[in-house]
């Protein structure tokens, strides 16, 4: 939304220096590293990055949804409306979850429980969280449900999760993160497992809501086209940390860190079909594969797939840093880039 | 809906089918001359035979079997070589006994079971977890015999707390109590190795629900652990549990055979035992038809529950 | 044979006792309770108190104060037999009911003749007929002379017919009208006689329950009911007796027998008319010398199988005749123990250097004992003079109906137990009529010597007599060693101090009749 | 090739408990195999100056005498040698039985699978002890005959495991792949899914050989099992009692916890086993609960 | 124009049966209504539709993979329907397949050497072991892929190089024509891009014909000569991709474009923004 504004009011979200560290076989692992992100109040936001970016890493984590024996430690600061959700407790941290910050899961199809009617797994939540009773409670799941462009709320209330389509079930699992009227809700990959043509009627329903309910969104996505149509700000993942963040359009046509620039360029160039002229363009290519977060090095951890790096970039650590002429939000996490060139 | 009921109940006739003729056959199988048997070793050779085309045995295979089945529909389960009764007046009343038993192991095996299969899953890794679970794992080690005769030992000729055999107390016979008080051991004998079954699946099921997206995703809406693991978990574990709970039915009449000699419950196993010992292949054979269609309907039972508590296999049945 | 005397001498003062419920645990469920097709000792036990035959024998008095029952008569006040000994004729006792009410009488004894004779009779009954052939072996028509008044006609001579109809399953008298009525599978289920209990409930694996005929003719059972329990583990019986489940308990095991004793326990046994013995089979190239067969004889340590293995619960056995048998000497022993005799005897065989043989054996069955554990200490005493022994086991059923077929000639012999009190169980194990297959004499042992003098005996009008041509049969077939008598079973029974009258006579059954509870 | 048994042999042998069922299992397998020569007495006869019913620790008899007077010791030594065989051999022959059954049912799903597959419904209508007792019954004791009644048993199980696993496996686009190739019905069923199918089934195949030692003394304690003399655990705890409620537990109750230890030892493999055959096991993350469930159920 | 054709479907039918149980009436599935396409040879041909719409099943009818209900098959004049099954193994050499779920389509219990030879073994003419090794050695290469990769289990593998294994396979015994069944659509983006490019560079190497599915558009638009539609069984459009994208006549199609999101908006918008200027 609105830059500047952030700098004087309290964030909705804000996640400061995040690093999560979980354990397995093999020893302790840093999922996350040093993560720093704000959602202000009505705001969309992305994250984007390839499988095993962390970004549902950090999702959980912000929700503290980890569970206790893969969870090592956090470090760092999540506020939200100011309070640390690392220190409020157990009991506290369940009034947010659902009631400040909701989710809509990744995968709408094993996220509802088969087994009971989707307008009852509604209808419970509202009762867990809220004080209304139960004809309430279903008067407003009814009401959400048509909010969500459903034709017959009454049926789909009625219906279990297999008897939906898949655009449906999105539909029912965005109604439930609804719910309880949060300030902010939290999707991964809500269009991933979904046809195109689903995707984009879920994601201008998200646009909907957005404008309607003034929730704040941050959605996680691998795919820029994705931020490009709904997005804000968005912050770019690769291996465990931020590489970059800013607006959606400093990111997106001023990417600063060669991997976002790599990322984008990998999108498939389809001038040649409307300009006779040009031909297909070869596509532009990242050598090698995705980080294993198990093999660091002390440098860049883009570094061996990077098409610019340098030695410099073998030794030294980047630091996410403002991006020093353009925007007051645009960071990037890359020695070469630092300031801009 | 009740079509798909009646397909169901209608597709257990060929399995049905199948149970007789692998039944018939059994006895057929025999070595032996049965009418011989019948009326024992010193029966002169003239009686053998009048016994033998009495008993239809100079007919072909295929018409004896013909004779059989029309018999066996008219709830004539044959005549005991060795009781010299029909079987049906022998069996009956027993099948009655074996039924309160079994229904007493599967109450034991699947409450115990479940309970500790839910309390090990929930609290995985703990000590309480690994102990239960090994335990469980010793429990379906043993010979249902042996459990039997050490409970026989320990609570009813080292302790004495429950008698050490029959359903009641011939000399004054005390009604339900009476009857609870002799159904204890048999019950526990023949439920262990069950219970010990349905533990482990238990657990195992429920550490995969819990896995479950939907479970954690309820938990990200901060309703809390137990309320989530008592709605969603419970109701997902339970087709699975119905399941092979239906699947131990046949375990403990199986195992209700040794229980039932041990402690001389007047069941269809012991019955069975008898037969064994004494070769009465009639009543072999119609005790484990018996049993066998009891078993067909139970898991019939089961598939029906199944279906009621599955919206997806409903559904997918609806469609048909 | 025998003269008509009053029953139950001790039953006269059954005024002063009182009567009560007397529960025994048996050793395995009981059979059918038709008394013709019963099949075993253990239901011949129970159908004994609730049907009687028309001449009976004298259960009241234990094997030691008579060591054969004598023969009474029952629902028969007297018998003669015609002088060519062929035609018996039975003066009915009058007034006799059966449990249903109707009237017995010469027409209910024919239709019981018939059940078992007349294969055209209406209500023949197969199992019964195959069950009693013996019995009727010699039958040829029976005629009703008055109401009460019935011939049996035989075709030959046959001395011990009293004591084979006294036998219990060969004519104990059934309710023509319940057959009439109800079929002839209907007796099995719903008995009715006239004996001096009545059937009241039969719960499968769990009880048969008799209660007192109000309505007997005689002296009146003093117990009001009687509750027969299978109870077919042998501990668990011992178990039941000591948690005062049960007053009796049959075939206690042998190693229970010391502990009982000491808590208190009576036990109560008999010389009952059995004996365990080995058949030796004459096919067999080893068993056919007769030196063999005795050397085997003197190798059995009898006296260590009763008292060790079998903790006293039997006797040693040195002869094939029964005790409790008329004829039978119990200081007549044959083939005493003797290791040392038998390599002798073998060594004059040819055989010093030992052979390998099978002794065939069931695995339990009715008065079986402990059949393996016997036949594995047999083993061990023949190993001593170099007999290699391999025991073939069968379930009982399998073996029995195995047994009259014979022996293979590589099997050296078999084992099995038996007995009467009747001598004519020596033609039944011994006379050629009766070999294998088909036979009990399943060795094939065949002496034309045995022959006659069984048919003999058989057939002599004169007790005394046959009795002598018995015994002659009796020490030619043991000097011929055609057998080796083991043990005779001393039919044990657990007793609570409370049960009183109970008592064991020759026989393998009993009557309950006066038997009380005392308080 | 090597790395992969290398694999399954680690993740085998940091599995504990597994590892003491295989040490059992070896234990007891060269026991039974020098019986003879480590065994006190015969096992069969009662010793020189030995009685009946010696309690255990007893002079010269460590575990006592039996009801007969035999060495309980000898008889438990000599007796792994039929406990093992009526383990193992029912199973391996049954698990050969129903390998070439299920992966053609598996394979070919239209008549042919269906028919077979419809035969094992009809067993399955039977609890397996009582369809082993009836067999076993009929076939008259013996232990050859307690193996033919074991392997009719454990067939449909094992087919049916067999089955579904090659259902799966035969959905997987690898099976197309080598269709596309050409590759005979023959060869895809035998080179290509069995490869996948054999090691749910090895796995699920010891810890059954742990049921069947337990369905075996089942049997022998309704006298259809081995033949007396010979030494058989089964055998020994049913005879024993006779004299349990003499107070002498022993005599049952040590054959007993031979079962019982042998039966789980091969458990604790066959869950070792299901853990460490599974290539999947090693690399991901996630658990496969898959297997060890469906092996419960079809223990049943 | 007819003899450049390499592969022609026409009228492909596939039903499948829907039985469960003897005594329920059985209902048909219709998985593939009416199919007719022809593919031109060293052409990329695509194939989109909608989940569900069959053309996976179609993709297999073409390899015999799924016998179809009905409708011929010509591959190079010759109709794979008619040839015998000695005659149809010989033509496998000719047409591969290169699937989606890179982590099914290996057999986890071989080593991606051992797959990749399967072929060779099969039809090459030379069945010398050492010969085969250096023939997969080399095919390795020419995906992008080490030599080490030989002796690995599937699993050892990312998801990317699988699918590099999975062209490699298929690729050995040299065919002619490949079908590709979504052979990204589990992919990364950057990896992705790599086997795109790696598949344009074989086509031009072995002078390949493609028949790609997809039902991600942006991929099929740039990578593909021709496209046909599919929707619930039947084709509803075929065309170049210029003219089916410049100019879509189906709704459908047009549905299917919009949903293609660029960085610029939705491929609709962009097209009108083109043309527009
Ligand atoms: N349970 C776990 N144990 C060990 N490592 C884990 C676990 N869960 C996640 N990781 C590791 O943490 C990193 C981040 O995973 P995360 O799920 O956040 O990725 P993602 O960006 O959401 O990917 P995707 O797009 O596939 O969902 C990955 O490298 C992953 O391997
Ligand atoms: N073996 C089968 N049995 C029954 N129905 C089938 C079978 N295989 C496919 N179908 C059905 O045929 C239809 C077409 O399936 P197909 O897999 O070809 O679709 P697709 O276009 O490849 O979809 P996707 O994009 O999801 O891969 C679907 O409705 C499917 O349910
Ligand atoms: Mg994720
Ligand atoms: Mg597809």
């Amino acid at each position: 939304m609105n830059v500047q504004s952030a700098l004087h009011t309290k964030s909705l979200l804000k996640v400061e220096n995040l690093s999560t560290r979980i354990k397995t076989t093999e020893g302790s692992l840093t999922v996350l590293e040093d993560v720093s992100l704000t959602i202000e109040k009505g705001e969309i936001g992305a994250i984007v990055g390839e499988s095993g970016s962390g970004k549902s890493m950090t999702i959980n984590s912000i929700l503290q949804l980890l569970p206790k024996n893969l969870l090592e430690n956090y470090s760092g600061n999540i506020e939200v409306d100011g309070e640390n959700l690392l220190t409020i407790g157990e009991k506290k941290m369940q009034e947010i979850r659902g009631g400040k910050i909701s989710l809509v899961a990744q995968n709408a199809m094993t996220s509802l429980d088969p087994s009971y009617r989707v307008g009852k797994q509604i209808v419970e939540i509202m009762l867990d969280k809220t004080n209304s009773t139960k004809t309430q409670a279903k008067e407003k799941a009814l009401d959400l449900l048509e909010h969500m462009g459903i034709d017959e709320p009454e049926r789909i209330f009625q219906s279990f999760p297999h008897q939906l389509s898949g655009g449906l079930r999105q539909r029912v699992v965005i109604a439930m993160s609804l719910a309880c009227e949060p300030d902010l809700i939290i999707a991964d990959e809500p269009t991933s497992a979904l046809d195109p043509t689903v995707q984009l009627q879920v994601l201008d329903l998200f646009q909907k809501i957005n404008r309607k309910f003034g929730t704040a969104i941050l959605i996680i996505t691998h795919d820029f086209g994705v931020v490009a149509r709904i997005a804000e700000k968005v912050a770019v993942m690769y291996a465990g940390q931020i590489v970059e963040k800013g607006t959606t359009e400093e990111v997106i046509f001023n990417p600063k860190h060669p991997y976002t620039q790599s990322l984008l360029k990998c999108i498939p160039n389809l001038d040649w079909i409307f300009d006779e002229s040009v031909g297909k363009k070869p596509l532009f290519q990242i050598k090698g594969e995705p980080l294993n977060l198990m093999h660091l090095s002390e440098g860049c951890r883009f570094v061996n797939r990077c098409h610019v790096a340098n030695d410099m970039c073998h030794k030294t650590k980047p630091l996410l840093k403002k991006v020093k002429p353009t925007g007051l939000n645009h960071s990037v996490r890359c020695v070469l880039n630092e300031g801009g060139k | 809906m009740f079509r798909y009921i009646l397909s169901r109940i209608l597709s257990t006739i060929p399995v049905l089918f199948g149970v007789t003729i692998v039944v018939f056959l059994l006895i057929r199988l025999i070595p032996g001359d049965p009418a011989k048997s019948i009326l024992g070793g010193d029966a002169t050779s003239e009686a053998v035979d009048v016994l033998r085309i009495e008993m239809g045995l100079n007919e072909p295979v295929y018409v004896q079997y013909g004779t059989w089945i029309s018999q066996l529909l008219k709830g004539d389960l044959g005549f005991s070589y060795t009781l010299h009764t029909p079987i049906i007046q022998e069996l009956s009343p027993r099948f009655f006994n074996s039924m309160i038993l079994t229904i007493a192991s599967l109450l034991i095996c699947v409450t115990l079971g479940v309970i500790l299969g839910l309390i090990s899953a929930l609290k995985k890794g703990s000590v309480f977890d690994k102990v239960s679970m090994g335990v469980a794992l010793i429990g379906a080690s043993m010979p249902v015999f042996w459990i039997a005769l050490m409970l026989m030992w320990l609570f009813a000729i080292k302790t004495q707390i429950f008698p050490v055999s029959g359903m009641y107390n011939m000399r004054n016979p005390g009604g339900f109590m009476d009857l609870l008080h002799h159904l204890i051991l048999p019950a526990f004998a023949t439920a262990t190795v069950s219970l010990a079954v349905i533990a482990r699946l238990t657990r195992s099921t429920v550490i995969d629900i819990l896995r479950k997206d939907y479970v954690n995703y309820f938990h990200s809406f901060g309703l809390s652990r137990s309320k989530i693991n008592l709605v969603h978990v419970m109701r997902n574990s339970l087709p699975p549990i119905i399941n092979i709970s239906g699947l131990q039915v046949g375990y403990i009449i199986g195992g209700a055979l040794f229980s039932e000699v041990v402690f001389n419950w007047p069941g269809i196993g012991q019955a069975l035992y008898v037969a064994v010992t004494s070769n009465d292949y009639p009543t072999i054979q119609a005790g484990i038809l018996l049993i066998a269609i009891t078993f067909v309907v139970v898991n019939l039972v089961v598939d029906l529950l199944n279906v009621y508590l599955s919206p997806k296999l409903q559904d997918s049945i609806k469609a048909e | 044979a025998c003269t008509n005397t009053t029953t139950s001498e001790n039953a006269n003062s059954s005024n002063s006792k009182e009567g009560g419920q007397l529960i025994i645990g048996m050793e395995s469920e009981a059979d059918v309770l038709d008394p013709h097709r019963a099949g075993g000792w253990v239901t011949m036990r129970i159908t004994n108190q609730m049907f009687e035959p028309l001449i009976g024998e004298d259960l009241s008095k234990s094997s030691d104060e008579e060591s054969v029952p004598k023969l009474i008569p029952v629902l028969a006040d007297s018998w003669e037999v015609s002088e060519d000994g062929k035609t018996y004729t039975f003066h009915l006792r009058e007034g006799v009911k059966f449990h249903d009410g109707t009237e017995f009488n010469a027409e209910a004894v024919d239709f019981n003749i018939k059940r078992l004779t007349d294969k055209d009779f209406d209500y023949y009954d197969n199992t019964g007929a195959g069950r009693t052939f013996r019995t009727w072996k010699f039958f040829e028509s029976s005629e009703i002379v008055d109401e009460y008044t019935m011939n049996i006609k035989l075709s030959q001579p046959f001395s011990e017919f009293p004591r084979m109809l006294a036998q219990i399953n060969s004519l104990q008298i059934v309710s023509p009208t319940a057959i009439i009525e109800n079929g002839n599978d209907s007796m099995g289920e719903n008995p009715v006689g006239t004996g001096p209990f009545k059937f009241s409930e039969r719960n499968r694996g769990q009880n048969i329950t008799l209660v007192r005929n109000e309505e007997y003719w005689g002296e009146k059972a003093i117990l009001d009911t009687v509750i027969f329990r299978p109870l077919s583990d042998p501990a668990a019986r011992v178990l039941a007796i000591q948690n005062d489940e049960v007053d009796i308990i049959a075939v206690p095991p042998p190693d229970a027998i010391d502990n009982l004793k000491d808590q208190g326990y009576e036990v109560i046994s008999g010389t009952p008319p059995h004996v365990w013995y080995l058949t030796f089979n004459f096919d067999n190239e080893y068993m056919k010398d007769q030196k063999v067969r005795q050397a085997i004889n003197y190798a059995i340590n009898r006296e260590g199988i009763a008292n060790e293995l079998l903790n006293g619960t039997v006797n040693p056995a040195y002869t094939m005749v029964s005790p409790g048998s008329v004829i039978h000497d119990a200081d007549n022993k044959w083939y005493e123990y003797d290791p040392e005799k038998a390599k002798g005897l073998l060594k004059e065989a040819g055989l010093e250097n030992g052979f390998e043989t099978t002794l065939q054996s069931s695995v339990d069955g009715s008065g079986q004992l402990l059949p393996v554990d016997i036949a594995e200490w047999i083993q061990r005493d023949l190993k001593e003079i170099g007999i290699d022994l391999e025991l073939d086991t069968q379930e009982w059923i399998t073996y029995y109906s195995g047994y009259s077929d014979g022996m293979d000639s590589n099997v050296g012999m078999n084992q099995m137990s038996s007995g009467r009190t009747t001598p004519y169980f020596l033609s039944m194990v011994a006379h050629s009529d009766f070999v294998a297959p088909g036979g009990f004499n399943s060795g094939k042992y065949v002496n034309k010597d045995v022959d006659t003098l069984l048919d003999k005996a058989s057939t002599s009008l004169d007790e005394n007599e046959s009795n002598n041509l018995w015994k002659e049969a009796e020490a030619i077939i043991m000097e011929d060693a055609a057998f080796a008598p083991i043990v005779n079973d001393s039919a044990p029974y657990v007793v609570h101090s409370r049960v009183k009258g109970f008592v064991v006579p020759s026989e393998e059954w009993y009557t309950l009749a006066p038997v009380w509870i005392e308080n | 090739m090597a790395s992969k048994w290398k694999q399954s042999c680690k993740a085998f042998l940091n599995d504990k408990m597994a590892t003491i069922g295989a040490v059992i299992i070896l234990f007891s397998l060269i026991l039974a195999v020098i019986a003879p020569w480590v065994s006190p007495y015969d096992p069969n006869v009662v010793a020189e100056g030995s009685a009946r019913l010696m309690p255990p620790g007893s002079e010269g008899h460590l575990f006592g005498t039996d009801h007969q007077g035999r060495d309980i010791l000898s008889r438990i030594i000599f007796g792994t040698q039929t406990s093992l065989i009526s383990a193992v051999v029912p199973v391996i022959i049954a698990a050969i039985i129903s390998i070439c059954l299920g992966v053609i049912a598996g394979y070919y799903q239209g008549i042919v699978g269906n028919v077979i597959m419809r035969i094992m419904d009809i067993f399955f209508a039977f609890p397996a002890v009582l369809l082993a007792i009836a067999i076993a019954a009929i076939l008259g004791p013996g232990l050859l005959n307690v193996i033919i009644a074991m392997i009719i048993v454990r067939i449909p199980y094992m087919t049916r495991v067999v089955y579904t696993d090659t259902l799966q496996e035969s959905q997987k686009e690898y099976v197309e792949a080598a269709k596309a190739f050409g590759l005979g019905k023959v060869e895809i069923m035998f080179k290509q899914i069995l490869p996948n199918v054999l090691p749910s089934l090895i796995a699920y195949s010891t810890t059954l050989a742990g049921v069947t030692i337990v369905t075996v003394a089942g049997l022998s304690f309704i006298g259809l099992g081995v033949q007396p003399p010979t030494a058989d655990w089964g055998r020994m705890a049913s005879d024993g009692s006779e004299v349990l409620m003499q107070g002498h537990a022993y005599v049952t109750f040590i054959p007993g916890i031979a079962i019982l230890i042998l039966s789980f030892a091969f458990s604790m493999i066959g869950d070792g086993l299901r853990n460490a055959l599974d290539p999947y096991e090693h690399s991901k993350l996630k658990e496969n609960k898959k297997m060890s469930t469906k092996a419960i159920r079809n223990i049943a | 124009m007819k003899n450049n054709t390499l592969v022609e479907v026409k009228g492909l039918q596939k039903f499948y049966d829907g039985k469960k149980s003897l005594f329920l009436p059985s209902k048909k599935i219709t998985a593939v209504k009416d199919v007719s396409f022809s593919i031109l040879k060293g052409e990329t041909f695509g194939l989109i539709g909608e989940s569900g719409s069959g053309k996976t099943t179609v993709g297999r009818m073409i390899l015999r993979l799924i016998e179809p209900t009905n409708g011929s098959i010509v591959y190079n004049g010759e109709s794979l329907r008619d040839l015998s099954k000695k005659d149809m193994a010989a033509l496998r050499k000719d047409i591969q397949i290169v699937f989606q779920d890179s982590g099914s389509a290996f057999n986890p219990r071989k080593t991606i050497g051992e797959q990749i030879a399967h072929g060779l073994q099969k039809f090459g003419g030379n069945k010398d072991a050492q010969y085969i090794h250096k023939e997969v050695l080399k095919m390795l290469e020419v995906v992008g892929l080490r030599s080490d990769y030989f002796h690995r289990y599937p699993h050892e593998l990312s998801g990317g190089q699988r699918q590099r294994a999975g062209i490699a396979r298929a690729l050995i015994l040299k065919p002619k024509f490949l079908v590709l069944d979504e052979p990204v659509s589990a992919l990364d983006v950057s990896v992705k891009a790599q086997i795109i490019n790696l598949l344009i560079n074989l086509q031009k190497e072995f002078d390949l014909t493609y028949l790609f599915i997809a039902h991600n558009l942006d991929l099929v638009a740039y990578f593909c000569d021709r496209v046909a539609v599919l929707s619930k069984g039947e084709v509803i459009e075929t065309a170049s991709t210029k003219d089916l994208f410049r100019n879509p006549k189906h709704e459908m199609t047009n549905k299917l474009l919009s949903s293609i999101l660029t960085l610029e908006g939705d491929l609709g918008q962009v097209y009108k923004k083109r043309t527009v200027i």
